[in-house]
């Protein structure tokens, strides 16, 4: 009696708990955009989210393992996109020109984020100056990756 | 013989018609004490049959519940249905069937009309 | 103590007691995403809390049954056991979060990688569980976890423009660049952080922990029908500054961290550290209530002696589900899986379980034997009806939207 | 023992925690045990019936069984037979609570709990 049931509850939650915690092929065109145009997002995101940081820490308003903590997330974050992106098989001819447009600016913005993580932990606050320019070229050459994995 | 021997066992009335599945017992003080039954001895009076237990579970069956509305209204719908067996008019207990003397037209509802 | 202070110091915990890692990363994700559309999810689920949260007070004050007493005895032996076998899972999961969640906020201090706190989390949980005293615990985190209120102040330091705020928040339509189904996750996420279960397991048993009467309704009223709206409120604060600062910097919340940003903006190291610091009370106030309730639901639907206020000798069994629950859930987080994940899953899954545990505490506060003239009024018990059914809504929409938005990324 | 003239076992007695004299926790009433006295009458409630041997039929199905069978292995003698609170020993059942005349300690002790006591909880400073 209560054995299926007690067990149906147990063996539903841990399988959620499995499924939910899987990333699923893509393997449409479509998929594959979206995919470039999440990742796009996701370093994007990671790119504001260390230039706030870095800023704010610059005007002095930071803890520093904080601003330290916030960059060096932003850093992980933004190459374990680049990999997981890297890792997909681009399915179409149109996907593979997509990657081939994308994986240079994606580069540069794993190494810019990573200088500025670099400066932010020498605390070299002209290194660190420098690697937040650095910060601009990268992020427009996200928000261009955008509109062209979602325009098609 | 436990409680849950009887608990859920289905009675058959005397034409051998599911009458409903035991939802509750009910003791009465009352008799001789024997060992162990301490003073006053609660002797076994009556069981209350029925097709669905939640009622009797969460309480709708004589119990002045309030609310919440739909529930009060269904719940006591299910418990009416429900039937009073009188322990002097059970034949025999065989594992999970009871078999009674009476007829089922005979049996009188376990929900007094009052409550 | 005079009377009116110890008010005062319930109001104050139950705010403080109302958020935990929950609240927070799902307050500042759905603010930096979807900006105020979701206010509605937030209010939904503090009214929930404070309205079942009043009932299982009022349940636990007059009839003197806790949460699983009351389940086991009005739902039976298997679905009690069931119910009791979901919330286990779920309040463990939830345990990891709040675990992981400390051990952010210290790696947030110390620049220390959080794996090396777990321990020491899992070490101070257990030693809270095991001998600070019922009343210690709930007043110092509760007052600590007031911190938070730096949240509201850096609103009002910061270029706040309160006109789109409300606008915003009284016109929850769903933004052009986000999908219905990731605006609804977010929703259950939040709804399902306001009204986790072991909140309400917690907040009864802590009733019978200090041996409540009638006579300490009003008190207890009190801290629910003014604690967890201004609870509510706070996670709201956290969401309103995720919008203002990080929305327009277009910076989405995959870490504890950024949820503080804005106070620094704000209010600058200060406002940092007290936000850190209401952060910590916060959270680890929310594992070792979580790691208790485990406790409290076995030995409760168990019949074993349960409680903090006797030496743990006479409650040895209850001790002992404490234990194996903070090792559990720290056996979990160590897994290195990242907890931001982790807390979403729990209070989603936990939004899912809701109806179980708290339809049988609607029922015996209708009970006219038990709760005497402190029964449901219809007004309360329309309302507490209104929640049931959206309740199970959520619990029916959830594991598909799981599914479908890969929890939420 | 002082309770209604007429008591329902299901809204009464099953599921109901039991205290004894002092208030300590003794367990849950399980199950009940009716004897059919000799004179042939309607039986009658001797005890009430608590532990995981009690508990385990009215599961039911194979965690029924198995919880039984844990329940077993705990008993000092390893009978079937559940611990068992004679009604002589109960002092009053009504809505609030089920209270017995005696302390925890007269009745047959309860391996589990005391080997936890005795063996984890009791080892760690504090305890008490």
């Amino acid at each position: 009696m209560v054995g299926r049931r007690c067990y149906a509850v147990v063996v539903g939650v841990a399988l959620t708990v499995l499924l939910a915690g899987c990333v699923g092929p893509t393997v449409t065109d479509a998929g594959y955009r979206n995919k470039v145009g999440d990742t796009a997002r996701q370093i994007s995101s990671s790119i504001a989210s260390a230039r706030l940081a870095v800023q704010l820490d610059l005007d002095g308003r930071m803890a520093f393992a904080l601003t330290d903590q916030t960059v060096s997330d932003a850093e992980s974050d933004a190459d374990s996109a680049a990999t997981a992106l890297a890792s997909r098989q681009p399915p179409t001819d149109s996907a593979l020109k997509l990657y081939q447009r994308a994986s240079r600016p994606i580069q540069d913005a794993v190494d810019a984020l990573r200088a500025l993580r670099i400066a932010v932990r020498r605390g070299d606050s002209a290194a660190i100056r420098a690697a937040l320019a650095g910060l601009d070229a990268p992020q427009h050459g996200m928000d261009d990756l955008r509109t062209a994995a979602s325009g098609g | 013989m436990r409680a849950t021997d009887l608990l859920g066992a289905v009675v058959y009335d005397s034409e051998g018609v599911p009458v409903g599945a035991v939802r509750d017992l009910r003791l009465t003080a009352g008799g001789p004490p024997v060992p162990d039954s301490g003073r006053p001895a609660y002797r076994l009076s009556t069981l209350e049959c029925g097709p669905v237990g939640v009622a009797h579970r969460l309480g709708y069956g004589h119990r002045p519940m309030s609310g919440p509305w739909p529930l009060t209204v269904l719940l006591r719908m299910l418990v009416r249905r429900s039937v009073l067996v009188d322990w002097a008019d059970v034949t025999g207990v065989h594992g999970n069937r009871i078999d009674i003397s009476r007829r089922r037209t005979e049996l009188r509802g376990a929900v007094r009309d009052g409550s | 103590m005079s009377r009116l202070f110890k008010m005062a110091l319930g109001v104050m915990t139950a705010i403080g007691g109302f958020v935990d890692i929950g609240n927070l990363v799902t307050s500042g994700i759905t603010g930096a995403r979807f900006g105020m559309a979701l206010t509605w999810a937030i209010v939904l689920g503090t009214m929930g809390m404070t309205l079942y949260g009043e009932m299982a007070g009022r349940v636990a004050a007059v009839a003197r049954r806790p949460v699983f007493h009351i389940v086991r005895e009005r739902l039976g032996v298997r679905t009690g056991m069931a119910n009791l076998a979901a919330f286990l899972l779920l309040s463990g999961l939830m345990l990891a979060a709040e675990l992981g969640g400390v051990a952010l906020v210290l790696q947030l201090v110390t620049g220390v990688n959080y794996l090396v706190w777990v321990p020491v989390a899992a070490a101070v949980t257990w030693l809270i569980v095991w001998r600070v005293s019922f009343s210690v615990m709930e007043n110092l985190f509760g007052l600590l976890g007031l911190c938070l209120v730096v949240f509201v102040v850096a609103l009002f330091v910061l270029p706040t423009d309160w006109g789109a705020l409300w606008h915003g928040a009284t016109h929850p339509w769903v933004p052009p660049d986000q999908g219905h189904p990731m605006y609804f996750f977010y929703a259950v996420s939040l709804f399902g952080a306001c009204l986790t279960p072991f909140q309400v397991v917690f907040f009864s048993s802590g009733g019978r922990e200090e041996h409540w009467t009638t006579k300490s309704l009003p008190e207890m009223r009190l801290n629910a029908l003014v604690g967890f709206p201004l609870g509510g409120l706070l996670s709201i604060a956290i969401m309103a500054a995720a919008v203002v600062v990080l929305k327009p910097a277009g910076v989405d919340v995959s870490h504890l961290g950024q949820v503080a940003l804005p106070v620094a903006q704000a209010l600058g190291p200060v406002g940092l550290a007290l936000a850190l610091v209401g952060f910590m009370a916060a959270v680890m106030a929310a594992a070792a209530e979580c790691a208790l309730s485990m406790g409290y639901a076995v030995a409760q639907y168990l019949g074993w002696g349960w409680g903090k206020d006797r030496l743990p000798r006479d409650a040895p069994r209850f001790h002992l589900v404490c234990l194996v629950a903070v090792l559990g859930a720290t056996a979990l987080v160590l897994t290195s899986v990242d907890p931001v994940t982790v807390t979403v899953l729990s209070v989603v899954l936990g939004a899912a379980a809701l109806p179980l545990t708290y339809f049988p505490v609607l029922v015996v506060a209708n009970d006219g034997d038990y709760m005497g003239s402190h029964v449901n009024g219809r007004t309360l018990n329309a309302l507490a009806s209104v929640f049931l059914v959206i309740m199970v809504v959520t619990s029916i929409v959830t594991v598909p939207l799981l599914f479908f938005t890969k929890a939420g990324r | 023992m002082k309770a209604d003239s007429e008591l329902s076992a299901d809204e009464m007695l099953l599921d109901r925690q039991i205290l004894d004299v002092d208030g300590a926790a003794i367990g849950k009433i399980d199950d009940l045990e009716l004897t059919e006295p000799e004179d042939g009458g309607a039986p009658v409630l001797t005890a009430f019936l608590c532990g995981p041997t009690a508990l385990g039929p009215r599961i039911g199905g194979r965690l029924g069984l198995w919880w039984a069978a844990i329940g077993r292995r705990l008993r000092p003698t390893d009978e079937a037979y559940p611990n068992r609170i004679p009604i002589g020993e109960v002092d009053c059942v009504d809505r609030a609570q089920v209270r017995l005349t005696v302390s925890r300690d007269a009745l047959d002790a309860d391996r589990f709990r005391d080997w936890t006591r005795d063996h984890i909880i009791g080892r760690i400073p504090g305890a008490g």
